[in-house]
């Protein structure tokens, strides 16, 4: 497949995001700086960048608890994502909704979401919407392999096949959720079997290839785009975190990890894109600068940003 | 005037937002060439098309999320459950995602949903199909509750339903659909949040609302007829409730009974009877007394359903009780 | 396949017990004799027949709003659900039930439910129960095709999948859910092969052949009893009522009933008895003439028992 | 007396059950080998095995159903939700199967079903990680609903839950977990369905329950500072509510105060304030108040759920106002 300059370029840049937002919050979490909860993408960036590569601004997503990497990989602003998990008045959501749920419509982002698999039919009536109003536009609906247990994943792929709707669903199977191995509660390999449910294509991809994601998402979201319906596309990939941060890693083989970071997705792809010449190990060197300084002045900016009032706690209830 | 029936008044509000709105869209089980379970839908799918009015498969958590999905994109979706029991399968979507969404992210979304349900009992449908749930919606913050009483509400409700930005539950009693009244033939809509006196009055105050209203009414001429002279308050609106006309009310009158055909505890009548506790206690000479179902589901046997729902009699003995006055 | 000739006669009598008290549940409810609603089974009597007949007493079963079917086929008592749909206190459930809620435990029978598809979980839950009890029951849980576009469907296969549990699920699949043709809001053609999602076998069958339904479900009942798991079971039959009494026929073309009662399960049954030398004619006719006596009995007892007394009312809530 | 954690009374509290009965199973999720997000079954895994404490996928209203037909069939489940926000998926298991499946079929089988799960805020856990959903069960019949608020009243609450033959919903406060108390090494269980007077008190009752009693605790104890004596009455039991213990509590001091975390419309402190607007307003010598969250969604960021979420001085406050007394 042959995929624009630019394009590549965009999958290095946001992968590198993610990875260097993702290893900053896990920092200023551990120093306390953070509320509440997060939970880490860092492991999984080929998948959210790689569906989101195939995608236009107008496009939509919908995403889960762990958020992050879909944000960033949809072109969300750090500095205004890291405002949201301070807590500041400046972030995407008035620090009214935190790392579990953020939201920026401009961008197509219709959520994170801290209830697993509420994210599947929020996307199916998106795609529903797109098909209605005619505009042309597409739903990548991400989700993990213990959401596609959940009954609403049964419920919404059976109304997108039947409709048509143009949603690419992406399940990010790392295998677990939270502490359970989720082989132990699903007797199939393959989640991607379960698209013969919805007469709809089902695909296996590596999810730690960003190429491999991006080509399997192109064709989905093709097909959703020309009206020939939904695609469930299956990436296998690893969370190199736990759960949530603070929790410890009593459940996991030590090896399993250690083998999924070897495989990690981002060194792969950067020695590919230098090897085809799509840019120099200077380039390289200069968008990962570039992402550093702007993750550095997103933290500035977030540390540096007022508190909302609290009386504003009060406001953007009603339209 | 001209009349209608209750179910014709819904089809008729629903026909008007959508020639008035391209993107009031329908969906829900039966509701196409079927026309609804209540036939609240007919005549929609042939004059509006399948792009319109959209028949889905019973998935109601489902369908319901899509509702969510699809207001925040720009449709104004209008969603029809064929039994508000049942809403419990589709209540995560409507209570954690369409109730939270604007807030939780800052205002940067609207939810323009509409969720029609037929609750209540009196038709020996058996404990899985006479609930009214709407104390439990009532609870949440983000969701607005209406319950019209009458064809004339029905369809004045409805519209402003449809062009409210905000998710509405709007449940429509089963027992009502066949019941006819007065419906303007010119546009109008009625105000979301306001209740209406269906009855003046200034010995004791009836809160009151959906099928209970009939009651009620009938309940304040049977006392009427014994000198008593109620005061019935048909809330319409169950959130945003109108707690200024319930207090108005009892501030004038003195005396209050709630009644609802749904269980007690933790309801709207509880609601109704710990803001007259908080806000107007020195006005009341006397108890509040609640006429609610009794605490058990509601039984199939007409003879069992009949002693667990509330009656007129109730009602009557309810207002007899306030006033310390021996029933005759 | 051997089967016993009283299992033979078993599905006989009960299929004509079936369509004997439908017909009549549906002349007492057009007379206005019955409060609330009914649903028919008539025309998928070999449905619950054939699989109950391969069960035990002892074994569950859970059905739906369109219950009367099973619980007969699982040895209730017409004279009881009867008294039951009159809202009588000597019913089944002492008139509390009605037709959408009639349960009988003792003969297993863990209740018709007037929500769809909530009889699955319930049916999942009795399989893990029997189980853990290591008591060798087998669960057999009756839904239909539009109970299948069900979230807890999805839910309740993969836990049965991923723990063996002793489960037959039996999708009724009479293409119709009240006035919608599944197949406009379902893509693919067979609910069985949605069981490819769960790693269970997923099998068709004529629903409207009480053998092959027999067959099926006995393999089904064999695997799950022996610890193999779950199977599940498509039986393609249709309904010959409307879906509830009283509702206008607006939706279904009439050639499709007509074929369908062309095929009715019954009679032919009923002449292969006689031509294996089963039964004989007259023993055919003894067979009916005593499931009719019986059922003039149930509806008399029906009629003649006293209401519950309204005070009844608040009992039964609490154990 | 010895103390434990509240997440350890719990655990201890499953372990002595399921010693006591082999029917006593658990299931959820993480609650093997991980011991559950707040170690409430930590070590059960091992002393128990695999096929009494059962890791289930992410499948809430699949696993609450199984509850539901495992009650039904010989076996005790308790089962636990990870956080109770998401009961809303499994709701339909509760309200419409569990609560009413004995009643409907005239009482031929029994519900002994037990669901336990995590509420409350305070944690800047976001608007879906931080409600209590109390209200909307108590208002269901056939369903017990037990809030307590010490790691004592959690064991002996728990136990009488599993030996309960009903549906018993269990609700932990988040922020209990890691209190400790004092529990007795003997065995021991409490009633369901009993209040604990926290303090005993002349001139205002709070009724309050969970979280709360210590924020009432420690308002009652500013207030004392100043003169004022309050009597802090824990429900412990929201469904059923313990009304002779408010009642009598109400008519000894004339003054009520209802404190409760989550939000005000329909809710306990709604029915709490009704019950006594019906059986004791002779007695009130003043308004109710209500203490309770402000009706929006529960924001992430600490100063605005600080400002969502009641605090100690809201309670103090709402005594003052109670007493008509100026603050100080
Ligand atoms: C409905 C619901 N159930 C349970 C949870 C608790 N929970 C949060 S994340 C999670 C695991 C989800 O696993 P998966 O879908 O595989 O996503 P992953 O965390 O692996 O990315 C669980 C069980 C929840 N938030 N919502
Ligand atoms: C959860 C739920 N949704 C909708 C209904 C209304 N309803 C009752 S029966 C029925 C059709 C069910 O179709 P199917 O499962 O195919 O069973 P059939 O009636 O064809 O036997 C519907 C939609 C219901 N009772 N419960
Ligand atoms: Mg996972
Ligand atoms: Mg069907």
């Amino acid at each position: 497949m042959d995929i624009p300059r630019e394009t590549l370029l965009l999958i290095y840049e946001r992968m590198l995001k993610i990875r260097h937002f993702e290893d900053r919050v896990k920092d200023l979490f551990a120093a306390g700086e953070l509320p509440g909860f997060v939970h880490l993408y860092l492991g999984e960036e080929a998948v959210a960048v790689g569906v989101c590569a195939a995608m236009k601004d107008s496009d939509y997503i919908t995403s889960t608890h762990r958020g992050h990497g879909h944000i960033i990989a949809k072109g969300g602003d750090m500095g205004c994502m890291m405002a949201e998990l301070y807590g500041k008045a400046t972030g995407y959501n008035k620090g009214k909704g935190g790392s579990m749920h953020i939201a920026y419509p401009e961008l197509g982002i219709l959520g994170a979401n801290g209830i697993v698999s509420a994210g599947i039919p929020i996307a199916t009536g998106a795609g529903m919407s797109a098909m209605l109003r005619k505009s042309g536009q597409v739903v990548a609906c991400f989700f993990g392999d213990g959401a596609s247990n959940e009954g609403t994943f049964h419920e919404s792929l059976n109304i997108a096949g039947a409709f048509n709707l143009p949603v690419v669903y992406v399940c990010e199977n790392n295998l677990y959720a939270v502490g359970t191995r989720q082989s132990q509660v699903r007797k199939i390999e393959d989640i991607a079997d379960r698209a013969v449910s919805y007469g709809m294509p089902g695909v296996v991809v590596d999810g730690n290839d960003a190429v491999a994601v991006y080509e399997a998402a192109f064709e989905a979201v093709d097909r959703a785009r020309s009206g020939e319906g939904p695609t469930l596309i299956e990436c296998k990939t690893y969370r190199w975190r736990t759960h949530f941060e603070g929790e410890p890693d009593t459940y996991r083989p030590p090896e399993e990890l250690a083998a999924w970071i070897k495989r990690e997705p981002i060194a792969p792809y950067r020695k590919l894109l230098i090897e085809q010449g799509v840019m120099s190990e200077a380039e390289a060197q200069a968008i990962e600068k570039k992402v550093v300084a702007e993750l550095d002045a997103g933290v500035e900016y977030a540390r540096s940003s007022p508190l909302p009032t609290p009386e504003s706690a009060m406001a953007d209830l009603w339209a | 005037m001209r009349q209608l029936f209750y179910n014709q008044a819904i089809a008729e509000a629903l026909a008007e937002e959508m020639r008035r709105d391209q993107n009031v869209i329908l969906w829900g089980i039966d509701i196409g060439p079927y026309g609804g379970a209540n036939a609240c839908t007919k005549g929609l799918y042939e004059q509006f098309g399948p792009s319109r009015v959209i028949d889905m498969p019973v998935s109601e958590l489902g369908y319901v999320g899509m509702g969510v999905g699809a207001a925040a994109t720009g449709i104004r979706p209008v969603i029809e459950l064929q039994f508000s029991d049942w809403i419990t399968l589709a209540s995560e979507m409507i209570i954690n995602q369409a109730a939270k969404m604007r807030y939780m992210f800052g205002g940067v979304l609207q939810m323009p949903l509409v969720i029609r349900a037929p609750v209540g009992g009196y038709l020996s449908a058996g404990a899985q199909h006479s609930n009214s749930f709407e104390s439990m919606f009532s609870f949440v913050p983000g969701i607005k509750v209406i319950m019209p009483s009458t064809p004339y509400e029905a369809k004045g409700l409805l519209k402003s339903a449809i062009r409210d930005n905000n998710t509405v539950l709007f449940f429509e009693h089963k027992k009502l659909y066949a019941m006819k009244g007065e419906v303007p033939e010119e546009e109008y809509t009625l105000p979301i949040g306001k209740a209406d006196i269906k009855r003046p009055g200034s010995d004791v105050t009836i809160v009151t609302y959906a099928y209970m209203v009939g009651k009620s009414l009938a309940a304040a001429e049977t006392l009427a007829r014994q000198g008593v002279d109620c005061e019935v308050l048909d809330l319409r609106t169950i959130d945003p409730m109108d707690r200024e006309a319930v207090l108005a009310s009892v501030k004038k009158t003195g005396h209050l009974v709630v009644a609802q055909e749904t269980w007690r505890d933790c309801s709207v009548s509880s609601e109704v009877a710990a803001l007259v506790a908080e806000e107007a206690v020195d006005y009341l000479d006397g108890p509040v007394v609640r006429v609610t179902a009794k605490d058990v589901p509601i039984p199939f046997s007409p003879v069992l359903e009949e002693y667990v729902l509330p009656k007129e009699a109730d009602i009557v003995a309810a207002v007899n009780k306030v006033l310390n006055r021996v029933s005759v």
